[in-house]
């Protein structure tokens, strides 16, 4: 089992949430954040007082998936979030060892 | 009593109204000073400015997020549904001639209420600004009791509450209090009947409005029960911010509720918005200190809550008390109702959500009490004729009369509510289901969310 | 018609207006009656807190998070901006003597308006009472049309098209209705040229203000097109409590809007406020019912949309019928503009990001409609001197003055509308870029965000 | 001065008031104008909304999240205190006669301010009308400052400084401008001592109110030092959203504030009205013009703060200009105020938190000076009896009458509120601890948090 | 040392925390999600326009624990945030290297 | 490459964040947390009633570094982020097998 962790821009949710649909993905959490990066921000200014704002708004999206799916899920992510200007953001693949649903107490692959 | 305005009246009456001009309308000529109609109009505007935004944005900073916009619908809705009962029966059931108890219905559909001055009433403002401006209040009231009930109760079950609660509880309450031939009315002694028989002293709605709010709130949250994991689950306010904005509205309004009530735009109404700012004031830092005593804090939540406390307080007795006096009854009504909300309430548990009866039951019964303590001759005459009125000045007569509106607006709110809920309990269910009230009532109620702050969302 | 008001002759009454005092000022002893300018002056304020906050609340509570300050400055500015146009020519154009479709350039500058009534226009209060009160009116019309192009128009733009939109829409519109001479106005009959050629019945602006905003916001939104991603993107509202917050304070204010319009505290004033009253209540009603049937519940949006559906059919009807017959207005009124905002706009798929046209436009039609059907000479004797006025009291003529004023506002505000929306593309452009678009306005517009709620900014 | 009012003088005054009726109560026979006094009665009610929730939520829309409860309750805590304060010794040191810097102390409690008339300040309405009229701009006053040491303060300092404040600055201002026998009042002139000595005009508090507010608060906040990590620190405004909504409550509330200042609703009430409104419309598109010319941005901020500056302008010399030389001076004080605020502060570089400094002391000094320059005789005839009042009227002297009233209102203004900082601060100590500023002064200050947003608290 | 990410309703987190300390357990870090699965959503309508949300307020916990403790906690959680309901959630484990303890610099399972 | 997962007061993100571009770090996903542990809460009241918080304002920080990083970024974040008292927060690190980087499908160390 592998975790999937991808930072992408807000706006890219549904694409990217209807394409893990169509490639098969049921289960995403999906926590708000804030990135920084190569992405430059945007400047806010008040009674003349300017603030820089380079903490941008991110979705992480967060996957565990079979071994099997790692790829497709992957890819999918990537071509759908994809706009090939700066700020599209990242993915990373880390391992899981156990997984549980919590409802029937599943264990295992077959509890993603 | 209804029963007796049979179908076919109602139809002609509502035909009529409909085609033919409010009677005598082109009488336009009466002595009618528009000084007067314009501080009655304005006040009309800024009681309805009580209940919405005011109101609404009181109540619904105080619940959790997830049924912000149900609790400031049960606000809303009353600026709708109450409208229209009062155009059709409300109206004549509260302020025609009728019996001691409780209007006629030969004004249903607001016939024969004209642009000319009802002398009874109000001898310079045309009788329909003074119908408008009684509407306003009977707008607020059952709004004030959604605070009870808040969270949990379904909202068709408000809706045919609240219509039941304005016909069998408000009406006979106005009307006994200032209607023609009203039992409590001074201004009705020698009408006959009972006319004024128990004369006392209510000058904007202490029994009428918050009393009979009040009580029949407390009522309703018994019977109701409390709320899902109340008091273990967290129930702050989502929002103090929201309620402070709208407990300044009401302060504001409630310019137009007592001042108002004066129905002229002279000295009687300065004197009581004078009582009605002194009194908040004093209310204010009333509950305060309380609150100091106990935690060495003052509170945001405090503040406005004993605000509105002194408010209510006031109410009966903005016509009748000297500035001085109005400082009194604020401090008092302050530390009383923080006692009532704050010991009262844990002490018994019941689950009154927004302390709708900590604050306006408990408030408009000291007020209405402490008006016969401190009325004053020198302000309003009454019906003494300019004799002795209060406690203070010597006449304590006037507590009893004082003593009889409360009673009478405990029961009649007790007894009339009880009814109504078993009814409505009966027939549609009052309450929303569990999960229901898990997932909030905005969802599940209206099919809407009061926020979408989230990123998510775009 | 502009031309011919050559700089140099504005220039003299520039100089003229900032050192000499307003004609006649010093006359203040004329028949005043204090009573009737405390109404309006209250009402004046009462207009500006339609836009301010009224309207800028409703709107922006409609937006997305990250357009909330750019809809709400569209209102603001309009405090403005048209304030200072009014100064300068606005309230020439519209209110001086001069053709039957427009005034005069030489009240620029508000030279000769003074503190002494016109009794054209109101006889008891000073004429620049009743000058900033119409300014309110010229304050909140565009602001209406502002609900059609809301999260994708330029604010340059948008201050370049309102005002032209004040000039070239409003001041003809407002001259033709109520202005000396103007062409729908009854007030201008035997006037010479065109005046009063056709006398059709506009209480409070029903043309003026709802059919010129709402028809001239669907041509904006038609021409603009629809916002990015419309209609799949997720366009809820980011906070219908703010919505509610300013439809209640519309309708509040809406009293000095209706009521006002009777230029003075008497019983006109009393019926134009409960028409107004009573209307939002029904129309409420008529907009929650048929929600109902179709979904079976009630939203907060709908009761909200609802009213002030009700408030804009009511306008130009509230001086002239009784209160029943508003209930009627506002229950069809509600029902009408449901129907047009659900299915019209979803069957041709326009984008009226906030439904200006759905409910200003077909409100004020119907309303303007149905004063013609209602219009009762017993609220108000009008230009037929006590005889009758309205269909069902035997007037059918009046139909077709109705359908007439109708017809001009339409064609007005939509060739008007197009033509400057075409002048201000081509000069600067509309509409803002996709990037612009996609990351807010607010940003973008005025480099600033609405909120900073989040943990990670303090 | 306090000391001359013995504790058994005031114990005397206080039972007195109680029981007794104010003073004449009974002769409410007088020649009193309904019409008047409604309008009075509207606006103390306008006023009162300036600071609540006007004032209250364009303050606590400037600071951070976890500080907008406590910067709410400095000004609603304003509505209780100074109500009190006022009622038992403000109003007598203010308006009862004196001396020509303070009044005396015989009406403390309100003895003998009636409901009849006091001619010397309002001829047609109630004494005590006009007492709680002027209580609203007592109550705004301090919450003015508060603006200027927002985010730091200890909640018993901050009531503490502005009880003293209210006694040794407020009342003295008022008194010497307003009051029977002030040195600056005109209407003094001749009433011995060196009553009317200065005659400068001050029409709604240019110099009382905002003056003195404006620079108190620079003092408060060069004394206090700087918000902590300020300027490094982040303190955007946590909701821009709140501002605007206050300001707009502030810009229709200031109608009451300087067209109540007519203390009648005749023609002068017209006057100041529009020139109220036409100052702000000014002043925002001045504020927005050095914006564009900076960034090429109008901000939603700007705009409102450029409106409040040209309020703030407006207020010396709403009932002595022409509405263009009122256009005149918003345009000016816009843009001086912007200046102010990112100009000049950042260069000395204080820490006025929410520019209560930039705008009301800045904008009062300038309104004041302008005042002197358009006054125009057609308006207002003063005490020239109808000649030329103003600098281009051909008046220079009263130039030097302003220039005097500026002056004295900075000194008494420095003087006081240095004097009170450094009393309170040794013993009870002015500002939090850091941790207490780290944690937010909601949670410390109050025990509450302003909002329960998350999910986590459900 | 292992960390445990569990995926519950928000409406058991009161029931989940006191079960957790029960066990031992002091440190939790909580972050709000927005859960896309099996458990279907709710419709919105505003003017006539239906909006189907299906990403539903979840809230994640993230509780690093020694070895030994695994099971204890993975339990406690499963069996207090049940419902039996589709939505329960899920609980994931994986591996972590190192802990620190920021205030005083420890490392390793005392950091915890 | 590995994944460092920082919890900190929020009051030191600045702090933290330009220390962590000193030594070269550009990426940095932040989310806003709700921390329990040793640190106690505070208490408000509500018109007499009592609520006892326990869940404090934290931030979260997941940086991904190349192996050889790792130690710079912990002791940077560590000294940072330090005010010696209760409450400071923790860091944890694990192993991450791939990165992605969504605008151009790059992989490995050159995606971070
Ligand atoms: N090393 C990293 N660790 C954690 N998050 C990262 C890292 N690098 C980038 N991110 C996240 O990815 C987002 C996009 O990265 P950025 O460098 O701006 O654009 P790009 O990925 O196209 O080069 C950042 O805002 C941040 O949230
Ligand atoms: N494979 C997964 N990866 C990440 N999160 C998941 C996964 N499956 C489920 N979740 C999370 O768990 C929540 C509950 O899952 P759901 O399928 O709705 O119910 P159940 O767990 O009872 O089957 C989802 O809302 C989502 O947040
Ligand atoms: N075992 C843990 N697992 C997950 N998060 C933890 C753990 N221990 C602590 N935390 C997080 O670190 C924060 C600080 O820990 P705390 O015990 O309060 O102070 P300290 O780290 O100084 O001992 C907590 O609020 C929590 O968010």
């Amino acid at each position: 089992m592998q975790k999937i962790e991808a930072i992408i821009q807000p706006s890219k949710l549904d694409a990217v949430k209807e394409a893990l649909i169509e490639v098969g993905i049921q289960g995403i959490t999906i926590l708000e954040a804030r990135g920084h990066g190569r992405q430059k921000g945007h400047t806010e200014t008040y009674r003349g007082r300017e603030y820089s704002v380079d903490l941008l708004p991110k979705l992480k999206l967060e996957i565990i998936v079979t071994d099997d799916m790692v790829d497709a899920v992957v890819n999918t992510i990537a071509t759908t979030a994809r706009s090939g200007k700066i700020g599209d953001g990242k993915i990373f693949v880390s391992r899981i060892d156990t997984a549980i649903r919590i409802r029937n107490d599943e264990r295992g692959d077959n509890a993603i | 009593m209804l029963t007796c305005c049979s179908a076919r009246r109602l139809l002609a009456a509502a035909s009529f109204a409909l085609l033919a001009p409010a009677a005598h309308a082109q009488a336009a000529s009466a002595p009618i000073s528009n000084g007067d109609n314009a501080w009655m109009l304005t006040s009309s505007a800024l009681v309805l400015l009580m209940t919405g935004p005011g109101l609404a944005l009181f109540y619904c900073g105080l619940v959790r997020r997830k049924n912000v916009l149900n609790t400031m619908m049960q606000c809303f809705a009353m600026m709708a549904v109450v409208t229209v009962l009062w155009a059709f029966f409300g109206w004549s059931l509260a302020f025609s001639p009728g019996y001691s108890f409780i209007g006629g219905l030969h004004q249903c559909f607001l016939r024969g209420v004209g642009l000319t001055p009802d002398p009874f009433y109000a001898a310079t403002i045309p009788a329909q600004t003074f119908m408008v401006y009684q509407l306003m209040f009977a707008i607020i009231t059952p709004a004030l009791i959604s605070g009870a009930f808040a969270e949990r109760m379904k909202f068709s079950a408000m809706l045919a509450f609240t219509t039941l609660w304005i016909i069998f509880v408000y009406s006979p309450m106005a009307h006994m209090v200032w209607g023609k031939g009203g039992l409590l009315n001074f201004a009705a002694i020698g009408s006959g009947h009972l006319g004024g028989y128990l004369p006392s002293l209510d000058f904007a709605g202490g029994t009428v409005v918050h009393i009979s709010s009040g009580v029949s709130a407390l009522v309703t949250c018994l019977y109701l029960g409390k709320r899902l994991g109340y008091p273990q689950v967290d129930t702050r306010p989502h929002s103090v911010v929201l309620s402070l904005i709208g407990a300044c509205m009401l302060w504001v309004g409630w310019f137009g509720f007592n001042a108002g009530s004066a129905l002229s735009a002279g000295t009687l109404a300065t004197s009581a918005f004078i009582n009605t700012h002194f009194a908040a004031a004093a209310a204010t830092i009333g509950w305060c200190l309380m609150e100091w005593r106990k935690k060495g804090k003052f509170s945001a939540l405090g503040a406005i809550s004993g605000a509105i406390a002194g408010l209510v307080a006031i109410t009966p007795a903005s016509g009748f008390v000297t500035p001085m006096a109005a400082l009194a009854i604020g401090l008092i009504a302050g530390a009383f109702c923080y006692f009532m909300v704050i010991s009262v309430k844990t002490r018994f548990g019941y689950d009154d959500s927004l302390d709708a009866f900590g604050v306006h039951g408990a408030g408009g019964t000291i007020g209405a009490l402490l008006t016969g303590v401190f009325a004053n001759s020198a302000i309003h005459a009454t019906y003494r004729g300019g004799a002795a009125t209060g406690l203070l000045q010597g006449y304590p007569r006037q507590m009893l009369y004082q003593a009889a509106g409360v009673l009478i607006a405990w029961t009649v709110s007790i007894v009339g509510t009880l009814v109504i809920l078993i009814l409505v309990d009966k027939c549609i269910g009052l309450r929303v289901t569990v999960t229901e009230e898990e997932e909030g009532l905005d969802l599940t109620q209206h099919g809407e969310e009061g926020y979408e702050w989230e990123i998510v969302t775009r």
